[in-house]
């Protein structure tokens, strides 16, 4: 399977019915080491992002369209950390999504442009319990996927998984970035909100590239 | 979840407009985007002040629009920073023609949100400058963590940073400033209890009936350690120390003493809290030369206090002093 | 029960010990017995003012001392009225030879006290005028009650008979003036949360996590009735329109707005109240030419507001406007 | 028995210790129909009384001198609606305890006095909920007990008797008078404070008259 425009719009309808499905899990990890607000800020980005797609006068044309509207509607409804990363991360993913039809290559590429845009705003890097944790493995399995001749839908569940994985291994990490970090050692044992929201935006992706049934 | 409020979806909304219909002298309110600015638009000349984040701490920071202060102010959702697109807007109406300083809390998000709406500003002709406040001593600013925290302070540097933009320094000079202002001022917090965003409903942290926060900020994060309550005059002394320490203040060195509440401490406490501040100073020799007592920068209807010091010199002391007219600040 | 105090017994000595060396350009303290007064004593020829009750409900009374508003005010302790012989004391250093009018909130406890003092006051030849303040619809007034008890419309009249005097009124006409100001103000509060006096460490009362109270004082005393939790513009309403109907309020007519905090509530909510009290009130074609929203008679901590509605006319709206310069009021 | 200046002072010293081993009821009574200040008003009044006598150079030389030194204390140190009532109500009992010791006679001379100090200043009749509730059958009782020829001290057992069962009896009262009126309908079912604390100030003057171990 190739990821085309049609996926990128499915994929971020799934990413929309996740994050609300999710909120209130979202919103209490942020509750333990931040401020209690993930969960609402990524489900009015992710809301918002579908009612402009519903309200497009004819299908977006390129995966890198639909990328663009994901970028610049959560960076002016998220607000707080994630909007402007998530968005800088979108909008990077959109500049390298450059063709009609994503394959595994393209995917890595999508993925690496969406971490060079966390970091570029963030200056996050590994280890610091923080989105990258979840993103940054989830490009290391994708580039191996892919190495391995993945599919896009291949590569995108390497990198789905790796994110899940990430996410998870935030827990005993001792916040420096972001909120948590004014916790210090109390961050510690906590899983971090967004790392957890990235994994759920990469498994939606999943979803989004399965056979219709 | 116990609140005066209607759908909390709407909360922020319909208090800006309550806001701006009951202070419609001072104040009025643009939406879609939302934000708040002085009647009458930017004034020919001036500098222009914005600052903004995340709801919830009112007054901050549109209690402080007004003449010999803020000539904008943007609410984000509660405690959540605002948007870029509603930022840019409040910077390009806050231009008089010689630039506008943006006063932004350190937060990562209100930090990065700020970074955009200055871009976006800039390409529409604005000169723009940026303070980032930073008075929180309980975040110890290492490589550690993303840096102290804006909180109570803040207040400070926009009065001070208000009165040079009305007596005429140019943009450079308002920068200079509200920058010395957040040099000199440090802060340090304790809550009581909790507080609950409405959107979520659930207190922000769970805190037994006998324990308090010490080090919190200013979004219903906990702090940095709990310890069992204590008399207010210990729980001051563990708040004023540290400030005082960070400041390294000298015998005979003349200060604001300000002393915040979060929101659901009656002011009866926060004077005792004041007055202990007030002793614990004086007795390092140092002279409270001004005051401010009250509810300035809150956190919803968290109960707890925080202590502020600013080190004055005769130029801050009179700036400090000017004339201010905003709905929460006035004289 | 978490407060920010030292011993509850010492709470209201140094709470006030705090307020008079934050705000010492206005105000200065006696001790044994403790009263609050302005500095520089009773203004010679001027009518004094003096208003007093439990404490418990800051910034009333001590916040209104100052140019424009009362020249004493005496703190009983929490939520019980001063005694005479604190009183009386404060009657007599507010006069400056021109008689000093008494403003009593209508409780027993209040009305009894001061009426001792006023004769002890007498006594030295100070000629002493009583208003009693009564604004409160929540209680009917009828032989079955002990009458209407004095709340937030308190304020209204300290600050208007403040200016009366202020302008050389004598004192039968400041006590003219502040007798009608009594008349048409109107008030009616509602409690989310109780509130715990620090002497007895219990919430005054215990309410449900899904209920409020409608018809509170300001003593903690549980109101009228309980409701289950309603949005905000829902609870206004039951707040506002016996308000507007005691006052008979008609299409046409001018009134000050004033939304009051219990104490725990953040200005946000606040600031919705107000928005829904005046939507009603233009509903009804009145019109809202000043207004006021913020913590001005409080009940410790409790989380609630109050919603008073002062009727104007041209002479009110004038001694409302006049300068004020007090710790809690000033313009 | 005759009641004299030393029993007088016993009174009023088991009144004070009363009163404290009963401050939180009293407080929890005012709690539940007022403002939750009746035992802290009351504890510190007496308090200060007992201060005051212990201060004196010299015992006081009568009955009315006791009862004076309560009077005022009270009035000074009491605040809220008790402190003016009982002041006023120990003023005029002292007024009329003018001979050296008093007989059931100079008793109920003493308790009328009292109940028209309370009445004088707050206006309460009977049934409204106040300690007029206590006050008054106490006088009745001890009127009917001095007509039956009892001493000082049966004359203020019956009083005491009657008063404790005066509070009990303001429990299905609607309150007219104080802040107990606020509530209206609420307040039945409610003991008064103030009837409640009167009960216990006339049962510590059975205890003062009780012939020494
Ligand atoms: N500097 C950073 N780099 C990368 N991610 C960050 C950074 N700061 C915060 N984050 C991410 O943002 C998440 C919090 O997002 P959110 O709660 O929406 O914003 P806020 O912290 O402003 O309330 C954190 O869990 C973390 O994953
Ligand atoms: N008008 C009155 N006449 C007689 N007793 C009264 C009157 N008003 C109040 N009281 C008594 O005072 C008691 C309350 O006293 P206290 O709690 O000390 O004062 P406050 O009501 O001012 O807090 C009531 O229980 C009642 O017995
Ligand atoms: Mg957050
Ligand atoms: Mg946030
Ligand atoms: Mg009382
Ligand atoms: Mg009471």
């Amino acid at each position: 399977m190739a990821a085309d425009v049609a996926w990128a719009e499915r994929w971020v309808r799934e990413t929309a019915r996740s994050i609300a499905a999710n909120k209130e899990e979202l919103t209490e990890l942020d509750r333990q080491i931040g401020d209690g607000d993930h969960g609402e800020n990524m489900n009015r980005g992710f809301t918002a992002v579908v009612a402009k797609l519903d309200a497009l006068p004819e299908p977006p044309a390129h995966v890198s369209d639909v990328l663009k509207l994901v970028a610049t509607t959560l960076m002016s409804t998220v607000g707080g950390a994630a909007g402007p990363l998530y968005g800088t991360a979108f909008l990077r993913a959109a500049k390298v999504a450059d063709l009609p039809e994503l394959d595994g290559r393209g995917v890595v590429a999508v993925l690496e442009g969406a971490l060079e845009g966390v970091q570029a705003r963030g200056k996050a890097t590994v280890g610091e319990k923080t989105m990258v944790d979840a993103l940054s493995p989830a490009v290391q399995a994708a580039v191996q996927a892919a190495d391995g001749g993945g599919d896009a839908r291949a590569v995108f569940a390497a990198a789905a998984e790796a994110a899940q994985k990430g996410a998870e291994g935030t827990i005993p990490l001792l916040a420096t970035k972001g909120r948590a970090s004014y916790l210090g050692e109390r961050s510690i044992g906590h899983q971090d909100p967004g790392a957890t929201s990235t994994a759920l935006i990469l498994a939606a992706g999943v979803v989004a590239s399965e056979p219709e049934p | 979840m116990k609140k005066l409020l209607n759908d909390p979806a709407d909360a922020v909304v319909e208090s800006v407009e309550g806001f701006v219909a009951a202070h419609s002298d001072i104040v009025e309110a643009h939406y879609d985007p939302i934000y708040v600015s002085r009647v009458g638009g930017a004034v020919e000349g001036k500098v222009g002040l914005v600052s903004g984040g995340g709801s919830g701490h009112e007054p901050l920071h549109a209690g402080f629009v007004g003449q010999g202060m803020l000539d904008a102010a943007v609410p984000g959702p509660v405690f959540t920073s605002p948007t870029p697109d509603q930022i840019a807007p409040a910077l390009v109406a806050a231009n008089g023609g010689a630039g506008v300083l943006a006063i932004v809390k350190n937060y990562t998000g209100d930090v990065l949100n700020f970074e955009t709406a200055v871009e976006l500003a800039e390409a529409e002709d604005v000169e723009v400058a940026t303070v980032i406040t930073n008075d929180d001593v309980a975040v110890q600013d290492s490589l550690y963590t993303a840096g102290r925290r804006g909180v109570a302070g803040t207040v400070c540097v926009e009065k001070i940073a208000g009165a040079a933009a009305d007596r005429g320094d140019d943009l450079a000079g308002v920068a200079a400033v509200a920058t010395r202002v957040n040099a000199n001022v440090r802060s340090m917090g304790v809550a009581l209890t909790a507080c609950t965003v409405p959107a979520s409903g659930k207190p922000s942290f769970d805190l037994p009936e006998d324990e308090v926060e010490i080090g919190i900020g200013i979004h219903g994060e906990p702090g940095r350690h709990r310890i069992k309550l204590e008399p207010a005059d210990a729980i001051t002394q563990r708040l004023l120390d540290p400030v005082a320490e960070d400041l390294h203040l000298a015998s005979g060195e003349n200060v604001l003493l300000f002393v915040n509440g979060m929101g659901g401490t009656p002011s009866s406490e926060l004077y005792v809290v004041y007055r202990q501040a007030r002793k614990l100073l004086e007795a390092r020799g140092v002279v409270v030369a001004r005051s401010l007592v009250g509810n300035y920068v809150t956190s919803l209807e968290m109960q707890g206090a925080s202590v502020t010091v600013l080190r004055f010199d005769d130029e801050l002391t009179t700036l400090w002093d000017a004339p201010v007219h905003t709905a929460a600040l006035r004289w």
